[in-house]
């Protein structure tokens, strides 16, 4: 992980760490903090903790997002923070969730915009002006555009991938393939490398295909406290303890000190959270399906 | 109560986007109740989720684990909701005005907000898109004021225009369930009135929690409350940790 | 087959029968010919020998196409027949592969048409004027657009699905589930009908939701002479064989009244080629994965 | 011979937009040869496929079984094509003319056809997102005229206007093998010219085959024949029924 930020997260980078509460790639979050890269352009639909952390460590410059909350939990201070007291100050692009997945696809289709029936009587064309709209060829009506998004670096967390980079994801899709696809540099981490054998066996379910991805980076645990399915739950208690962290700058500070600088690596933030076992999914394992002719 | 008024909100066999929270009890009781063949949709990507403990994301894996299907937001978003499938949608937000507009943004001015909420998520399109939404919230001047600071999620008439004019696909907020009664839209106007009152509430109670002055239909209907299996049900096998339900 | 077909598709329908290559569903559009369905408008991107069968029963008013071959084998006579000598006459409307796929995205979308960057330089839009232009209203350059395709009925075959239609398929997708979530009715045509466990064991292999099916017909070898990944291989030998009946008016009559007018249903049609054993697909079923938490 | 001279077309590693026939072939020759890790897509949905037979059709079973991805068409037109990823494309027609444009659409006009072809299917997009492309076609007249009854697939000049004019990602066709010698645009102009002669073949034997006044190069390059190893992998090997291969 420590090679693959180094090499492909750059200050002044328009970064996406995508997963829909489903893998959440706090471990690259993490890395990118440790390696103090400044002036990001952070993207996702719900910045969620992982860009709490993030806004709090001083990386963002900027702030793209369709919901920007603790989700069940309550609010993301640092985010809050920033937004109402300028502490430290936070530039916002906001769109609803169908407009960033919207950006997403055009990005990855490589179309300068997408067009989606969206947004008549709401306030967020005039929040956001690079809400847009366009005239259909063949009916006349107008109808809402987004912008492509067309991150630098997007980090994807998946189950397994193979050593290119074959990459597949099952449970809670979110717009992982989008993001990859839209990205100019694109790292997957996993729960587990596996040989190629293992993807061909079923290449359904590969969700983005090597020739996409830059880097693969082996991170067990890498998306706690957000999930994996199969592999771990949700923690939601952190999710639940985060609030008054998150509500206290020093306490954030503190949280920040301990457990991502305070670290080498993955392995001893598992170690520093006194180990995740209680975690650990159940076993419910899906019949396989035949590829034969 | 007002879970279970919601519930009561839903037909069997109707397909549901679900949002976390209240909605999400709501649904829930009314699946163990009068609509087992509910469809739940979660805009995380989740059809047919049958969940075996509470969410408390709508993200949740339980929402996955035995699910009827699994698909992108891209298609959640385009393919389900624009496409006009989803039948009931659920909202909430920190102010609800006159007509229904929504505001879950800021609270303030945009640029520099007193308070900076979540922002909209799928509320926006779920608003626009869901053949019709269902709204709840508690009571207060806060939280219904004449008109919203920032319009996220659109109602009956936004700057005195009406989603006719619009041109959005889906009916808005039918009903909008309070801690005290049940507002709907004036069929004339798209003004909130008061249509139906909880037992031993009154008139005047829910006009303290409104900021504007609501008007009552002709005749009032009194609202049902919650049956015994309901509250059985929500207190001993939905929410047994009490996670949602506060009364 | 027969009930969904005499309820779901009527003279003048706009149809459409998907499956690229993979899962073109024969033993509908046979049962469309037997029920002497007139005045179709036959959309698909390669009409395939499936079409070149309805053309020649005269179900067809219209065709909808991108690629009009025999893959592999030659031509689809009958479509020739009818463009090049008007017999019978045959209205066309021309796009590319990605114009009909985008077609079929537009109207699964419920948008008016779609975007795409193609045909500069092509006579294609000169063809056929519904291919048209928009300016992008972020960088103002002109990109093609299609109208959305949204068929009166759209007939999609799958491996398996469970009574109330939701629908797995895996091996080749083409564009069965754009069609099918584009279309006003829809008749999902399976080699095997499942309990609902089955389907709930591997939610991520659902391509389309049953609240989008009509009717679930159980169809075995529905699909030949195409194939069913798992199932049954394609049948080369007929797509061969197929050029030179194609190609003579008398022959191809006279496969219609043996194998289509001449069978009751499908089983009376497996028979009368006298069984399709040779082409059952050999074993090779994938491991599952973990969906707990 | 053109199966041999297109496979060396193809460095190790690209990704290859593969049709059916001769391209299938070539792309399995420089697989076996030189280029073991060349990507082949395929634009019915699979991505790294490695047939254990040599696929009849681009949608054959054995191009799923064992390959790297299999994903939906609009996911291989927009988010592969499109989005750039293709390196090579493999084109061929019933006409290519003088700029390298081709027609697989009709041959006589549109309306009233003396020939309906089979259309486009994926080649316009094809021709116009590869990063380049390389044409297969026997030397004829009628195969290579002035100019194009239909311009299916744009090359480099269309109606005087060039690739840059019109916006097209790719580069356009690079190379035309044919069976007497190896085409290839003139910088400047676009136009096709010869620029490379296979064993005993002439200049004139060329010039018959081509419908405009061929032009060649300085020096004409000599192209090496197929290595014994390259004959006997296509005719025992990749193609032992001689499905492709005729002389």
């Amino acid at each position: 992980m420590r090679d693959a930020v180094a090499a492909l997260v750059r200050d002044g980078d328009t970064v996406v760490i995508e997963g829909f509460t489903h893998l959440i790639c706090f471990a690259a979050g993490h890395e990118i903090i440790r390696q103090r890269r400044r002036d990001l352009t952070l993207c996702r639909l719900t910045p969620d903790l992982i860009y709490d952390q993030m806004i709090a460590a001083g990386c963002a410059r900027k702030l793209v997002f369709s919901w920007a909350g603790n989700p069940g939990a309550g609010s993301l201070h640092a985010f809050r923070r920033a937004v109402e007291k300028r502490d430290p100050p936070l530039e916002l692009e906001e769109y609803s969730h169908f407009g960033m997945v919207a950006r997403l696809c055009a990005g990855a289709a490589r179309l300068p915009f997408w067009t989606l029936r969206d947004y008549m009587g709401t306030d967020l064309p005039t929040a956001n002006p690079r809400i847009r709209s366009v005239t259909c060829p063949y009916t006349g009506e107008a109808l809402a555009t987004v912008p492509a998004l067309n991150p630098d670096v997007t980090v994807v967390h998946a189950q397994r991938a193979d050593a290119q980079g074959n990459t597949q994801i099952w449970g809670l899709l979110g717009v992982q393939k989008e993001a990859a696809l839209a990205s100019r540099r694109v790292i997957v981490v996993v729960e587990e490398l596996v040989d190629q054998s293992v993807i061909r066996a079923d290449p359904n379910r590969t969700i983005i295909p090597g020739l996409a991805v830059d880097a693969v980076v082996v991170e067990p645990w890498g998306a706690h406290p957000s999930y994996a399915q199969g592999y771990y739950d949700r923690d939601n208690d952190f999710y639940v303890g985060w609030e008054p962290i998150s509500r206290d700058s020093a306490a954030l500070k503190g949280y920040l000190d301990e457990f991502v600088h305070g670290v080498r690596d993955r392995s001893e933030y598992v170690e520093r959270c006194g180990g995740l076992d209680r975690l650990r999914a159940a076993s419910r394992v899906c019949a396989g399906v035949n590829y034969g002719y | 109560m007002m879970a279970t008024v919601a519930a009561r909100e839903l037909r069997d066999g109707e397909v549901v986007f679900v949002g976390i929270g209240l909605p999400n009890l709501a649904c829930n009781l009314a699946r163990a109740t009068h609509a087992p063949r509910l469809l739940l949709i979660y805009e995380s990507g989740a059809v047919g989720a049958e969940p075996e403990r509470l969410p408390v994301s709508i993200g949740d894996p339980s929402l996955v684990t035995g699910s009827l299907m699994v698909c992108g937001m891209a298609d959640v978003f385009q393919f389900l909701l624009q496409n006009g499938r989803i039948e009931v949608g659920f909202l909430g937000g920190a102010q609800i005005d006159r007509y229904g507009n929504i505001n879950t943004t800021v609270v303030g001015s945009y640029d520099a907000p007193t308070v900076r909420l979540p922002g909209s998520g799928g509320a926006a399109e779920i608003a626009i898109h869901a053949r019709r939404t269902v709204v709840i919230s508690r009571l207060s001047r806060r939280a219904f004021p004449d008109s919203v600071d920032f319009l996220t999620s659109p109602g009956h008439r936004m700057r005195g225009r009406t989603r006719a004019d619009l041109g959005m696909p889906g009916a808005g907020p039918v009903r909008v369930v309070t801690d005290k009664g049940i507002l709907e839209p004036d069929p004339e106007t798209g003004e909130l009135v008061l249509a139906a009152l909880y037992p031993s509430t009154t008139v005047d109670e829910v006009r303290a929690g409104v900021g504007w002055p609501l008007r009552c239909r002709e005749t009032l209907r009194e609202v049902e409350p919650p049956g015994d299996e309901d509250l059985r049900l929500l207190r001993d096998v939905l929410d047994p940790h009490g996670l949602y339900l506060r009364s």
